[in-house]
């Protein structure tokens, strides 16, 4: 890289020669198209990312602290909207805990009932994620065609449910309605074509190279760095660990419903891809049977609003991993303290470490792939540290980059943006916006 | 009982504590602050305990407690320690389990509690930029929720 | 292994072309809407007593007691209480509709409540007899 | 009505942008799945911009904590005028079930203007898009 006379002068007053290539790259918080702030400062040197350092926060609203002051049924509402992809399994988890403490036993068809709406949640999850990995990878009809097919397994959940996203479904000891009657035939047609769907999905993923292009061979991280640093879910499994809540530690229906967890050595964001859609399919297979297999018997118990004093943890697997609440009663009506740990708090340790090494146009695939809460990548803001000019890319412009800089031929004119962009030198960048 | 317990419980009689089960596959800890350390390196090293899931804190009146809650395959094991409320500083775990360093600063913001050695203990991870220096941490009992909102501004005017 | 190529789903794009379009008709015909859809909260005030039990359990604190004075019952001035809803805030979760021991409650169809008027979401059914 | 609202919805072309106030995802995910083939709100030319400076409709979902307020007021202000503002769910509306918590506000009208409220937690794709058909009705 060639420097102007101007630069050196300036890097000689700094004395830090390595400041010529590296720069700071705020990412986030306000992102234009979807989902939750989030932000990070990305340290780059030219094109590649040398360090990434969090912050997190922006949808900080002090859940735990409300929980001390409000009844322990009312919690589990709270508790549900904590997120609005996986709300069931917070309820499911945060109930547990408080089961613990009361002594009762939850019924057995409650149990089941609860399998079915969990597995049922993590369909919804994993279809969500690959569309939106088809988004991002500037496949939109991938995107398209998984988020109508989701639309099937919200319909069923919405017709046991009442609601298409927060279940409203657990209470303590039980859940709150039965399973409709003459669905058993609907649930198991609808999951058998799924498990096509998905199926052919596989297939796409694996033979279309605009796929292929944008995931393989991206966001490497050994299995040893993955276990340090204490990944859940799919994001240690795809790295051939074999960490899943539901087969460690089985809760609900999961010791008596036939499970299969898959693991992958591949260990790149296409492995993800595989994995989630292949975990489909067992959650599929796992509905159906728990639908066919659904035992009779009452659904609840009903609890003193009062919960014995105790200490009790609960952990679950969540469509993204492991989730964890911890729940502390001094015998009240309230609780005394709930602790909630949400599985990508645990993964953003993880993608920090996939994104170091990566390419600016990789950033939205590599932090989708850990499946945030996923819009962080939305807005980015750009902050030269040799002229102190920043400038913002939005997401959108980000999804085009990335596109541009693995399909040049697609256009003439980003084809000239991403020849510019990728001679990774800063001067360009800022000629050209 | 599985092995992984015994062989804990036979260590923590070594060191002077013991092993309280809480359900059947969950069990407690009480560890000084002091052994901390040693006792996660033996934990991680030795009995292969390596699955951080989360540090909780706790707000016990005078002390508060920090728990290391650990999973390795049906066991949940909760290492257990406390600090006085007075001068809350612990030791960093970073160096021995790198996952822990976002529960730290978590725990930092939460309780204030200082962590030794962690790289990132002065950021902020959860609380607002706009956080008060002077206000208390959050999850004490003695923190007033209406007095953070006041603080904040997020009370809206009163008409 | 499948063999790499661009274009693999084009197969299925003329396939999907000769089904009938997922797209609904809404808003030009009604939608169905599932027997246990959770809509909008709704309230017999002839059935209400005035028990507050749904202020009680309501995880999002919509519920608030309005005193209305009192009732002579025999020699006892009893206080006569009803509930204003502010739905703008109601989470539907539909606690309250089940704590309720007299069926005064219910969680209807219509989800068609968007509105310019936040205080036009008051319910106030109940209190205005 | 109905024939008045769709027609001034053919004629003006909304676009749309989102921004996400610390919400729960619920809201969000129904808004983008409106757009999806099923429900498909680009029908009616509501289409989801990434950046304020092209939008006609800001949609805020969830309450507003401490870190997004100046957030949310600063997106605001770089929307071109007319802006509409459309909340989304009982969180945007009032702050819902997290009313009370120490770091939730009591709804975005407390930091910007709001034009319609749309209840539910989450509402349906429908609702959002009887609630955005209905704001386009009673422009002009």
């Amino acid at each position: 890289m060639s420097t102007t006379p101007e630069q050196q002068k300036r890097e000689e007053s700094v004395g830090l020669m390595e400041y010529s290539t590296e720069s700071l790259v705020p990412f986030g918080p306000i992102h234009p198209a979807l989902k939750e702030p989030e932000y990070f400062k990305l340290v780059l040197e030219g094109e590649r990312i040398v360090n990434v350092i969090p912050r997190i926060g922006y949808v900080h609203r002090g859940l735990e602290k409300a929980a001390e002051s409000r009844p322990w049924v009312q919690n589990m509402y709270m508790f549900e909207r904590t997120c609005g992809i996986c709300s069931f399994v917070h309820s499911l988890c945060y109930g547990q805990a408080v089961e613990e403490l009361t002594m009762y036993q939850v019924p057995r068809r409650a149990k089941y009932i609860r399998t079915i709406i969990a597995e049922m949640e993590r369909i919804h999850s994993h279809l969500l994620w690959v569309g939106l990995m088809g988004h991002w990878a500037g496949f939109d009809t991938l995107f398209m065609w998984v988020w109508n097919d989701r639309e099937v397994v919200l319909d069923l959940v919405e017709a046991i449910a009442g609601n298409r996203v927060h279940k409203s479904m657990n209470a303590i000891c039980g859940v709150r309605r039965d399973m409709p009657e003459n669905m058993e035939d609907r649930i198991v047609e609808r999951m058998r074509f799924l498990t096509d769907r998905a199926r052919y999905y596989r297939d796409v993923i694996d033979s279309e190279e605009t796929m292929l292009k944008r995931t393989e061979n991206i966001g490497r991280v050994s299995a040893e760095t993955v276990e340090k640093l204490c990944a859940v879910g799919p994001m240690a499994r795809y790295v051939g660990l074999k960490r899943d809540v539901r087969l460690n530690d089985p809760y609900a229906a999961y010791d008596e419903v036939p499970l299969d967890v898959i693991t992958t050595t591949q260990g790149d964001v296409h492995a993800l891809l595989r994995l989630r859609l292949d975990e489909l399919v067992v959650s599929a297979n796992m509905v159906a049977y728990a639908v066919e297999n659904l035992p009779d018997g009452p659904i609840r118990v009903k609890v003193p609003p009062i919960i014995p004093a105790g200490e009790h943890s609960s952990h679950c697997e969540a469509p993204r991993g492991e989730i964890f609440y911890f729940v502390k009663s001094s015998g009240g009506r309230t609780p005394d303290r709930v602790k909630s740990r949400q599985p990508t708090m645990a993964n953003i340790p993880t993608a920090l470490e996939m994104l170091k090494g990566q390419t600016l146009a990789d950033i939205p695939i590599v932090l989708t792939a850990i499946d945030p809460c996923f819009g962080c990548m939305d807005r980015m803001s750009f902050y030269d540290t040799e002229t102190n000019k920043s400038w913002t890319w939005s997401g959108e412009e980000l999804r085009q980059y990335g596109i541009n800089y693995y399909f040049p031929e697609r256009s003439k004119k980003q084809r000239d943006l991403a020849r510019a962009v990728s001679s990774s030198t800063n001067q360009c960048l800022r000629e050209d916006f | 009982m599985s092995e992984t317990i015994t062989q804990l419980g036979k260590y923590a009689e070594e060191v002077g504590t013991k092993i309280t089960p809480l359900r059947k596959n969950e069990s407690t800890i009480e560890v000084a602050q002091d052994r901390l350390k040693l006792f996660v390196t033996y934990l991680v090293n030795d009995v292969h305990v390596r699955h951080l899931m989360t540090i909780t804190g706790l707000d016990l009146g005078q002390n508060l407690a920090i728990i290391y809650n650990f999973s390795k395959e049906r066991d949940t094991i909760h290492v257990r320690t406390s600090v006085p409320k007075a001068k809350p500083e612990a030791a960093s775990i970073v160096d021995i389990i790198p996952g822990a360093i976002l529960y730290e600063m978590e725990l930092h913001d939460m309780f204030g509690i200082d962590f030794a050695g962690n790289p990132w203990k002065d950021q902020k991870l959860l609380l607002p930029d706009n956080w008060p220096a002077d206000l208390p941490p959050p999850l004490l009992k003695t923190t007033k929720t209406d007095q953070i909102r006041r603080r904040l501004g997020l009370e809206a005017a009163k008409p | 292994m499948p063999q790499r190529k661009t274009g693999a789903v084009v197969p299925e794009m003329f396939r999907l072309m000769l089904e009938k379009p997922t797209t609904e008709a809404y808003p030009f015909k009604p939608i169905q809407l599932p027997e246990r859809f959770r809509g909008k909260l709704d309230i017999d005030p002839a059935k209400c007593t005035g028990c507050q039990v749904c202020a009680l359990v309501c995880p999002a604190s919509v519920i608030t007691m309005v005193d209305l004075g009192t009732r002579k019952v025999g020699d006892r001035d009893l206080k006569v209480r009803r509930p204003l809803f502010d739905l703008a805030s109601c989470i539907l979760c539909g606690e309250c509709v089940d704590n309720c021991a007299f069926n005064a409650l219910e969680l209807t169809k219509q989800f068609e409540t968007a509105t310019p008027n936040k205080a036009s979401l008051l319910m106030n059914k109940a209190i205005v007899k | 009505m109905l024939e008045k609202l769709t027609n001034w919805a053919r004629k003006r072309s909304p676009w749309v942008f989102h921004i996400n106030a610390s919400s729960c995802n619920g809201c969000d995910i129904e808004l983008v799945a409106s757009l999806m083939p099923r429900y498909d709100i680009e029908r009616f030319g509501a289409v989801l911009v990434p950046s304020p400076k092209h939008a006609d409709v800001l949609i805020v979902t969830g309450v507003v904590n401490a870190q997004t307020k100046d957030r949310l007021r600063r997106v605001y202000e770089q929307l071109p005028d007319p802006k509409y503002v459309i909340a989304i769910g009982a969180c945007a509306a009032t702050g819902g079930v997290f009313k009370g918590c120490y770091n939730a506000g009591q709804g975005i009208q407390d930091v910007i203007p709001v034009d319609m409220f749309i209840p539910g937690c989450p509402p349906r794709p429908e609702a959002i898009m009887y609630g955005v058909l209905k704001l386009l009705g009673e422009v002009k």
